[in-house]
């Protein structure tokens, strides 16, 4: 373990560098320059990621104030109360933030790719949902997570919107009304933790709460998890929101969909971290995140099942597994939260699999109904081969990633007492086989009834399709390397 | 000192009124531009009673923010759209 | 009998701003109005973050001179959730800008603002 | 008094309604798989409520498989349910809300 510092240089570029990328690729508008400029950025900001030691950084620069000793200090090592914002950079977040990153790198690639016109702006939504995305994971201050939902939900917006059809631009009214409503109630639970506690900071608010204690004050804190709850169901697409969520990912384009899943998916651990230190001790808590995700994969695996469209099946697949990711950080014992957090890394790995894969099938002329079958194996082999790997990873077979994080989180439900639980993960990840394969044969297998176009792939998808299903298999047979940064993080207490 | 106090809670209590007065009066209206003044003047309202919760700079921000911009962004909308609501 | 401040009256007012905000939101018809009400809805929650703040018999946080420090930090209002709320205000009025561009670009495509047009629930 | 002839017509009735009014399509498969995932999907959840007391869990568990035989086919239901009507998302929403601070605050 290395030395903690508590003004840690990367923090502030992993932030930043996307932020002026965004301006200055948006300022460019529609230049070949942007290409390099995105692409290098992306780059770079991956290599941060990699390299950067933990740490803290505290914004503003206010020391800490210690109140056993009525001295300030800047040594992260001791409890004290956190005066400026602070950011958090762990093994957590360095796994998360790396994945994601390298989701960027190809996003980026197949984004430039793909679109001719008016590259800027696209750029810049991306780099934008990417800078919200890792704010939300490292930030220790209830402050710093408000404005970054409010501003990762406004990205989104914009990132669906700039596919550009009616049913996205209907998805993202819809999402921005949703989001300003969930945006008010975050805001609201920051009101009220603020109001009992008077600190924002998360440490801060559990300390307060262990010490001086909340007496009278428990209905407040809980009337706070509920609004908490719904910004949480907002930002994963839980339940009651799937509908909106999933024509979300439906409608934007799928190389942005894998960006769009990873920074939900982000968000979903880092909201439900936060909601388990400060919440974790209350009763009933676990039992509703359970009823919530449980509710979620049920629905949106049965609704993957009657859906026309590759695309589509997709989207409802992500929300479903977004339900495991939840399930996991809602067990609450430390198995529980290692699967989670493992089922979010290997989430967002096998669905871009998936997404490059539709990505991919665009260029047959927009074959991903179901309704037809195109018969693509016959022209293109290796993409069907890649469609079915991508499969089996999403349905948790055992060379690949899926699995690793499955058998996790059905051990922990059997040891917290629930075996109903691990019927329902199981069948949930059978049911995904069926659904992905039900679309897959009708479009790659089946003798075509549709003549497509003869199409060219891009080396830029083939490769990334076949870097993360290596990804896939490398994580699936040594988990470790997930795992060597999950464990000690989540037995450490979430913080380096 | 008593008195003082006194004032300020009768300013709230007007403000109270003003802001939820205009609030629903902005909601019920059926022309939209009306509409949008009615939210500024509901805007004026909350400005002072930022200025009596001891926050003088937001009530600066507010009174520009809710009584100029954003009814502004929403005349700018109904220029673009329609006037009236439709039955 | 709770004694009536004028923390506890910007509680009411900011509760009764969230419930119309909300209220309108789900029940009227019109883009345009649902917008408004989303502003009534961020107003209200500026207004329950400010009362938060708030503390009786306080001062405004600005250091005058000739005020000491020990003064100043007994008795100022808090100054966090001002910065929270100024943020808000921001982040509102881009929100609203962004609903109101979406609307303006589906009345195009629609000729209506009524939302049980605009967004009527398709089979999927 | 449940004879083979009524369950027969009670099951006819059951997967005329999948095909009435639609038609067979390729879709089908996916539709009988869903109704059936989601029936055990749901007994499942009734069987989960043993946590809190075990007779409540019975009374649930049967009540549920009545209920599913009774409205079938549940996934004609879950879908028109399902529409992104962005009304109906929000009484969903606001009853989800409604639900958690009760349970929360009852159970605390």
């Amino acid at each position: 373990m290395m030395e903690l510092v508590s003004n840690l240089w990367s923090i502030p570029l992993i932030v930043i560098i996307p932020l002026i990328t965004a301006v200055i690729v948006n300022a460019i508008y529609d230049k070949e320059v942007i290409k390099y400029i995105s692409i290098a950025s992306a780059l770079i900001t991956l290599g941060i990621s990699i390299i950067s030691p933990y740490g803290y950084h505290w914004f503003t620069g206010h020391p800490a104030f210690d109140p056993n000793t009525f001295t300030f200090t800047f040594d992260p090592g001791i409890p004290a109360f956190r005066l400026s914002l602070e950011f958090v950079y762990g093994p957590i977040q360095q796994i998360m933030i790396v994945i994601s990153s390298l989701i960027l790198v190809f996003c980026v690639i197949l984004a430039t790719v793909g679109l001719t016109k008016r590259q800027g702006p696209y750029m810049a939504t991306i780099f934008l949902l990417f800078a919200s995305a890792a704010i939300i994971i490292m930030v220790n201050d209830l402050y710093h997570l408000w404005i970054a939902v409010e501003i990762g939900s406004l990205i989104v917006v914009g990132v669906v919107v700039a596919s550009g059809t009616s049913i996205s631009h209907k998805a993202a009214l819809k999402y921005a009304f949703f989001s300003a409503i969930s945006g008010a109630g975050l805001a609201v639970a920051l009101a009220l933790l603020l109001g009992i506690t008077g600190f924002a900071n998360v440490s801060d608010i559990i300390r307060i709460m262990n010490t001086v204690g909340i007496s009278g004050m428990e209905k407040i804190l809980y009337i706070s998890f509920g609004f908490f709850i719904l910004a949480w169901m907002y930002a994963g697409g839980l339940a009651p929101i799937h509908p909106l969520k999933s024509e979300v990912y439906g409608a934007s384009y799928p190389h942005a969909t894998a960006v769009l899943q990873a920074q939900s998916k982000l968000m979903l651990v880092a909201i439900g971290i936060i909601m388990l230190r400060i919440f974790g001790t209350l009763p009933f808590i676990k039992e509703v995140m359970i009823f919530l995700s449980v509710i979620t994969m049920i629905l949106g695996v049965v609704l993957a099942l009657i859906q026309i469209d590759f695309r589509w099946i997709i989207a409802y697949l992500i929300i479903s597994h977004s339900g495991l990711v939840t399930l996991g950080i809602a067990l609450g014992t430390k198995d529980g939260i290692i699967g989670g957090v493992f089922q979010a890394v290997n989430d967002i790995i096998y669905m871009s699999v998936l997404l490059f894969c539709c990505e991919a099938l665009y260029y047959f002329g927009g074959a991903t109904s179901t309704k037809n079958s195109f018969g693509i194996a016959r022209k293109s082999p290796w993409l069907c081969a890649a469609v079915l790997l991508g499969a089996f990873a999403a349905a948790g077979m055992p060379p690949f990633n899926g699995f690793q994080s499955e058998i996790i989180l059905i051990q922990a439900s059997l040891n917290s007492g629930l075996p109903e639980i691990a019927v329902i993960i199981l069948m949930v990840s059978i049911t995904t086989l069926i659904a992905l394969l039900r679309a897959i044969y009708r479009i790659f297998l089946k003798p075509p009834e549709v003549e497509v176009l003869e199409a060219k792939i891009p080396k830029a998808i083939n490769f990334g399709i076949w870097l993360f299903i290596i990804l896939t298999i490398i994580i699936g047979v040594y988990p470790d390397i997930a795992l060597r940064f999950i464990i000690p993080a989540v037995e450490g207490g979430f913080l380096p | 000192m008593i008195e003082l106090s006194s004032s300020f809670i009768i300013m709230g209590y007007v403000m109270v009124i003003a802001i939820t007065v205009g609030a629903i009066a902005a909601l019920l209206q059926k022309d939209l531009i009306r509409a949008a003044f009615l939210s500024g003047a509901e805007s004026i309202a909350l400005a002072f009673f930022f200025q009596a919760l001891l926050a003088p700079d937001l009530g600066l921000t507010q009174a520009i923010v809710g009584t100029v911009l954003l009814p502004g962004i929403i005349i700018l909308g109904i220029f673009k759209t329609r006037r009236t609501e439709e039955e | 009998m709770i004694e009536v401040t004028i923390q506890l009256l910007g509680f009411i007012a900011a509760a009764l701003l969230i419930v119309i905000g909300i209220a309108g939101m789900v029940f009227l018809d019109n883009m345009i109005k649902k917008i408004i009400a989303f502003t009534l809805l961020s107003d209200g929650v500026n207004l329950l973050l400010v009362a938060i703040g708030y503390i009786e018999g306080g001062v405004v946080p600005i250091l005058l001179p000739g005020m000491s420090i020990t003064e100043f930090t007994m008795r100022a209002a808090l100054v966090f959730p001002i910065g929270i709320v100024l943020t808000n205000i921001v982040i509102g009025v881009s929100t609203t800008a962004i609903l109101v561009a979406l609307v303006i670009m589906l009345y195009r495509r629609y000729g209506t603002l009524k939302a049980s047009v605009i967004l009527k629930g398709e089979r999927r | 008094m449940t004879s083979i002839a009524t369950m027969y017509d009670k099951l006819k009735k059951y997967l005329d309604n999948f095909i009435i009014g639609r038609g067979y399509t390729n879709i089908m498969t996916g539709y009988i798989t869903g109704e059936l995932q989601f029936l055990i999907f749901i007994i499942i959840l009734a069987s989960l409520f043993r946590i809190f007391s075990f007779p409540l869990a019975i009374i649930i568990l049967v009540l549920t498989g009545a209920a599913a035989i009774y409205f079938a086919p549940t996934i004609i239901n879950i879908e028109k349910e399902n529409s992104n009507e962005l009304n109906r998302v929000l009484y969903w929403f606001l009853i989800y809300f409604a639900i958690i601070i009760a349970i929360t605050i009852w159970g605390g």
